[in-house]
């Protein structure tokens, strides 16, 4: 086995200190927004103005999307090139994700498998570019996470589809640029085979877009009132959307894998190495050292989780059932996170105030606890489908899908 | 044995209940919460009118001269608003502070104005945001001519903000602690509001305050053996707070299970679903009859200060856990501020740390009951 | 509220110095018996024979079923009589049910329900006398947790029942007198509607009693061959058995209630108090206090939940969830206090053996931790029963049966 | 990267799941944890005979000079059975005592024996029960004339009955624990077998035992960083056992939910039941990926303390849950010593204790990660 993230043959080698230099230079005068617990932690226009940005020069430098083919705004690389990536931002407490206040890293693989020539010639380039801001919109207020139950409906008249329904628990603060939706095409159809994945411009008229304020921060309802979408726009073929977001939701629960090391160990150890109580450091209290030793081996199993899937997927193995544990086991970890944190900050850790400690983040990882206890489904859902692929009280294991 | 309610605590309850389903329904609750507002002053002074300020002080000082488990009915369901207000830290802890600790012109100028509302006051204790305890109190007295010189800063202090008085633990020079009643308009001492996911504190400091000797609640050096005391008496009837708003969760998570319909039928039929809701059964009824048991030795003369211990240890574990198997079931919904939920879930993260974590109560509850050799 | 297990009327305070000074003097010389885990902890027979002793003398002092009518055995005394008995018996670590070896507990109250007066007279006199050794005899290989799912037939011939089947994981160690089983009376009739409960003498012919080996200790297989029962055993009338189950169970699944306070505390306590590591008393360690004020929380909210129970038994007005909800925290209490006692005591913890430390019932604690994680139903029934009262998912609430 | 095992790795499992079919089926194995029957010399000499004893040794001592996670390969299969015997314990953290800290004529003397199976050389570390590490030595070493005396109770060693030899640790009268390679035949030692609800373990006491001065592995007053630097090597190979335990944990209770009907249907189609095994899961790929990190860290050179304590911890506690957690789902059937669950539970049982408890390990890895100013 070897779990070294480093391949060292001379060119990647090459290639890592043309990357760590690049990111040096790109980063440089907003190291503090190096990392957030999620995009939205801090809801500020200048963090979002940031990540915009060097996402939009990851993009021209092809680096967003570095093994997809060049002609579609990759850059044709392997799989190592990928890694140094993903592992000299991660130094950041970016990744190649996390930069974009944006789906595109699940929307482009679906577009590469199910679009058509025309579509991907449209969407991919910008996409991979960094330019776009995509977001995925799922989830209904009665579905739930019922998905395929789904009430939004996209009628065909002439070219068009005309979506009438409503979305909810999406996006962020700011506004996107398209929206990459779930919508019932055949409304007397049979679950399951009665639905269309749509690529909608979210400047279409009869798009609403109403902030949610939620525990976790802004998010919104979308009402689509008789919105005309060009038929082009339907992704996968008629009726054809449960095999898209088939493929597609194993990427979102936890089956892209990650190479990522979680930032919050790092920087709980230095707030306790540099608070005290009582005359002596935190990092000296047997307490919080105990706290400090769950927490480490609660993130290093989720981080093997994550490097465990990333193989696999690269590797065109999938997993049978790691996608929806890592999901499972990473919504645990950040509910006792949330509680571990507290413990070792006390009221700090409800406060978010940056002069209280330069880590604005802790408070959010507290309410990120409880609040991301769902998304992309629930505890209770990763549960039923990691059952489904274990087979359990089942004559046979269902396969985790490719992804793509 | 008898654990039923009696007809007077029954109808205490009731009045309780009708109370807030008047003046402060669920959804006006919500939105306070929503808008972080932690004092209704006009509201505060109803209470007063009905008699829960100051409901356990004898009715010499204006108090209900009640027992401990009838002011945990009341405030038991005040917690399932949770209706906000300082009325447990005023008019419970300030009181007994005052009623354990304080001279007898103290008690003559101070209680009644508790009980009747008009005057607020708040403890500010800890310094510390982390721990509670002796240890955490660092604001300084300096010795001065007429009294003590108050410097420090208190950085969390519930319901700093709805103050009119704070009673300021600070220490000496000698290491000891002493309790000195402050006015909030004192010069040099200012309050600041804290945001974040919590609700009710305020970062209260004191500049250089003078306070005269008469200020002093107890004897000198020896302020925290009285606020050791009042907590014993207090903390119960903040835990009956706390289990009303178990109970209250309890209740929006069951009923949640009849009227939620995924993949076809009500939620509650999937067993995962039931899990969590057993989850809070447990916290709640543990909370609960820990808490009326500690409640029941308060007012039958038994020793109780490991039992209120164990209490806060309890009740705040279980309001904090129950929320979060309240959000396992309401998943996206109960995580916007509209819903009724995240009153609770705000609240229950500021309690957690209110007064002292489950851990810091728990060495106590154990430290009560066999004391170390080595302390 | 009143707490109290200590009524104070002269009357009654009389009764208590009488019970005191008479078990006082019963237990002289057996108080190393005083407490075990379980009945089956010690598995000897100088346990067994004093125990046995003692539930005759105390059945015939009429002690043992106090608030029972005296033509049956008891003693037609007050609820504040039984309470004396239990709490000054409790003192000892044991209770009106544990000293009996035999589950005369459940039985009697069942018989006095559904009994008839012939079935009455004949078998409550000698239970309430404490005489019999009763074994409940209801899980069968197959079932499982589905006990009304009972594959052990028995027809009806003549005067009699011919019973043939197979019950598995019952009784302790040395044999009893009675059974006290549930069958299937008419194997074509419908679920919970086919079932009787038989009340059989262990001696009949064709019933053999194996010993099974398992975690907990000794329990049995007991195979019925061809076995004629006379059919005036039956008790709660033909194709009623699910009836006299309903009430009956709620007892086993904890509506039955207790006024114990669990000795298991004390007695770790004591031995921290009197062990050392590392020249200080393991009383002084702050890990150890840790682990100990975690078990304190939970004992103490089981005694409580019992507490709750006893109460509502006793009002006769049952608690809809309490029984199954005590059930499954005495189950979770049990294995957490199982981890507890290891950590505590270290290698000790698996160490029966007397001469190590007096407490041989730490390790019956640690493997009855998980071994008792099931009997009566699992965690998962439990849950399901509770579900069912509180209405979770239902338009109604399920009421707990009335208990016996 | 890459996470498959290589071909050669795939062989050598193969060739361990083989002989573990041959040579001790499960029902056979259930069999012996039942009777209590910890070592099967037969079984152990042919092992030998696969090169499972002293795997990782160079060459020139009879070992297979493989890499540690080569022999983390093989104990995975062994811990499946779970095959009892001395091959960690000898065969693995022995064998590195004598690597790392034994003077060239002790590995010439004793290494090639410990490969060939003719020496069985176990490790007698702590005395007290609870606690595992050089404060828990207190078997005395007196100096004599030609070396030392030794004194005291080791009151559980695991192997303790299988041993040839043993490296007892023991205290000098300056405070430090040497290591002293003790015949099991020498005048004094005494080897008691220890019952209860665990396997392996004996007592074993020296009363006034006399070893020369060439019996000390490791300098006067050095004994336990040998013993430390060992660990590092060998914990991740005992972790890849319990991974083993637990991988046929999860096997066993995965099929049982598609097999054992009841309420008329596969148990496995409830939540609850489910829940029990995706627990399961998460113990046993933690363990795994855990311990085999750290395996390779030790292959390629990487400092790998902190992550031996951790997989130690991590695999202890993952092998203890999941047999609660089975047990959850097989009911009264697991509980039977007939059954192969039993086998395991008894295990983790001992093993949770064997070397130093989860909470041991875990502060030992903070330790060894960010080491304490005082110390």
């Amino acid at each position: 086995m070897d779990f070294s993230l480093q391949p060292d043959s001379p060119e990647i080698s090459a290639f890592r200190q043309e990357v760590r230099a690049w990111l040096a230079e790109n980063m440089k005068g907003s190291e503090h927004l190096r990392w957030s617990g999620n995009w939205s932690t801090r809801e500020n226009a200048e963090e979002y103005k940031f990540r915009r940005a060097l996402a939009g020069k990851l993009g021209a430098k092809r680096w967003l999307f570095p093994t997809y083919p060049v002609k579609y705004g990759g850059a044709g690389m392997s799989l190592d090139h990928q890694f140094v990536l993903e592992t000299e931002i991660d130094k950041y407490g970016l990744s190649l994700g996390s930069v974009f206040y944006t789906l595109s890293r699940l929307v482009a693989p679906a577009l590469m498998k199910f679009g058509t020539e025309e579509q991907k010639a449209e969407f991919l380039p910008p996409m991979m570019g960094g330019e776009l801001a995509v977001w995925q919109v799922l989830t209904e207020p009665q579905g739930g996470s019922d998905v395929a139950n789904c009430q939004t409906k996209a009628i065909r008249d002439g070219d068009d589809y005309i979506v009438n329904g409503q979305k909810v628990l999406v996006g962020h603060h700011l506004p996107p640029d398209f929206l990459w939706t779930f919508v019932c095409t055949n409304p007397a159809g049979k679950r399951h085979e009665n639905l269309g994945w749509l690529y909608i411009p979210a400047t279409l008229p009869g798009i609403t877009i109403q902030h949610m304020h939620l525990m976790m921060g802004i998010k919104n309802a979308i009402f689509f009132d008789n919105v005309r979408v060009p038929a082009k726009y339907l992704v996968g073929g008629e009726n054809n959307g449960w095999k898209v977001a088939n493929s597609y939701l194993e990427l979102e629960h936890g089956g892209g894998g990650s190479v990522a090391e979680h930032p919050l160990f790092a920087r709980l150890i230095a707030h306790c190495q540099r608070t005290n109580f009582d005359g002596e450091s935190l990092m000296e209290d047997q307490d919080v050292r105990d706290v400090l030793a769950e927490m480490l081996i609660d993130l290093d199993v989720q981080r093997l989780m994550g490097l465990r899937n990333f193989w696999h997927r690269y590797v065109k193995q999938p997993h049978s059932y790691g996608g929806p544990q890592f999901l499972f086991l990473q919504r645990m970890v950040r509910l006792r996170n949330a509680e571990r944190v507290q413990k070792i900050c006390g009221y700090d850790a409800l406060n978010p105030d940056d002069s209280v400690h330069e880590v604005a983040d802790f408070e959010y990882t507290v309410r990120s606890g409880p609040g991301w206890l769902h998304g992309g489904g629930t505890l209770d859902t990763d549960r039923l489908i990691i059952a489904r692929r274990l087979g359990l009280g089942r004559p046979s294991q269902e396969d985790a899908p490719t992804t793509v | 044995m008898d654990l039923k309610l009696n007809d007077d605590q029954n109808m205490m309850k009731k009045v309780a209940a009708d109370f807030l389903k008047a003046e402060a329904p669920s959804h006006v609750i919500t939105d306070w919460y929503q808008k972080k507002i932690a004092h209704l002053p006009e509201i505060y002074k109803k209470t007063a009118g009905v008699g829960w300020l100051g409901m356990t002080l004898p009715d010499e000082f204006g108090g209900g001269g009640s027992s401990a488990t009838d002011c945990g009915v009341v405030f038991e369901e005040l917690g399932r608003g949770p209706l906000p207000g300082p009325f447990f830290s005023c008019g419970v802890l300030a009181a007994q502070i005052l009623l354990d600790g304080g001279s007898a012109a103290q008690q003559k100028a101070w209680l009644p104005k508790i009980c009747d509302g008009s005057a607020i006051v708040i403890p500010a204790l800890s310094d510390d945001p982390i721990q509670f305890g002796p240890k955490s109190v660092a604001t300084r007295a300096t010795k001065s001519a007429s009294g003590f010189t108050l410097s420090g800063t208190k950085r969390y202090v519930q319901d700093g903000d709805a103050a009119s008085h704070f009673i300021c633990a600070a220490r000496t020079d000698s290491g000891g602690v002493i309790l000195a009643l402050v006015d909030r308009q004192a010069p040099g001492v200012a309050v600041k509001a804290v945001s974040g996911f919590m609700i009710g504190a305020a970062e209260v400091s004191f500049t250089n305050v003078a306070v005269g000797a008469d200020a002093l609640i107890g004897a000198l050096d020896e302020g925290w053996p009285v606020v050791l005391a009042a907590l014993t008496k207090a903390l119960p009837i903040l835990c009956a707070y706390q289990v009303g708003a178990c109970q209250e969760i309890f209740e929006m998570t069951n009923e949640y299970t009849r009227t939620r319909v995924v993949f076809g039928q009500p939620i509650g039929r999937f067993q995962r679903v039931q899990d969590h809701c057993v989850d809070i059964s447990i916290h709640l009824d543990g909370a609960r009859w820990i808490t009326y048991e500690t409640l029941w030795k308060l007012d039958s003369g038994i020793a109780a200060t490991a039992g209120a211990h164990q209490s806060k240890a309890v009740a705040s574990e279980a309001y904090y856990q129950s929320c979060h198997f309240a959000h396992m079931v309401f998943a996206g919904a109960g995580t916007d501020y509209k819903h009724p939920l995240m009153a609770h879930s705000v609240l229950a993260h500021a309690l957690y740390q209110y007064l002292g974590t489950p851990l810091f109560h728990k060495r106590a509850m154990i430290d009560a009951m066999y004391p170390r050799k080595t302390a």
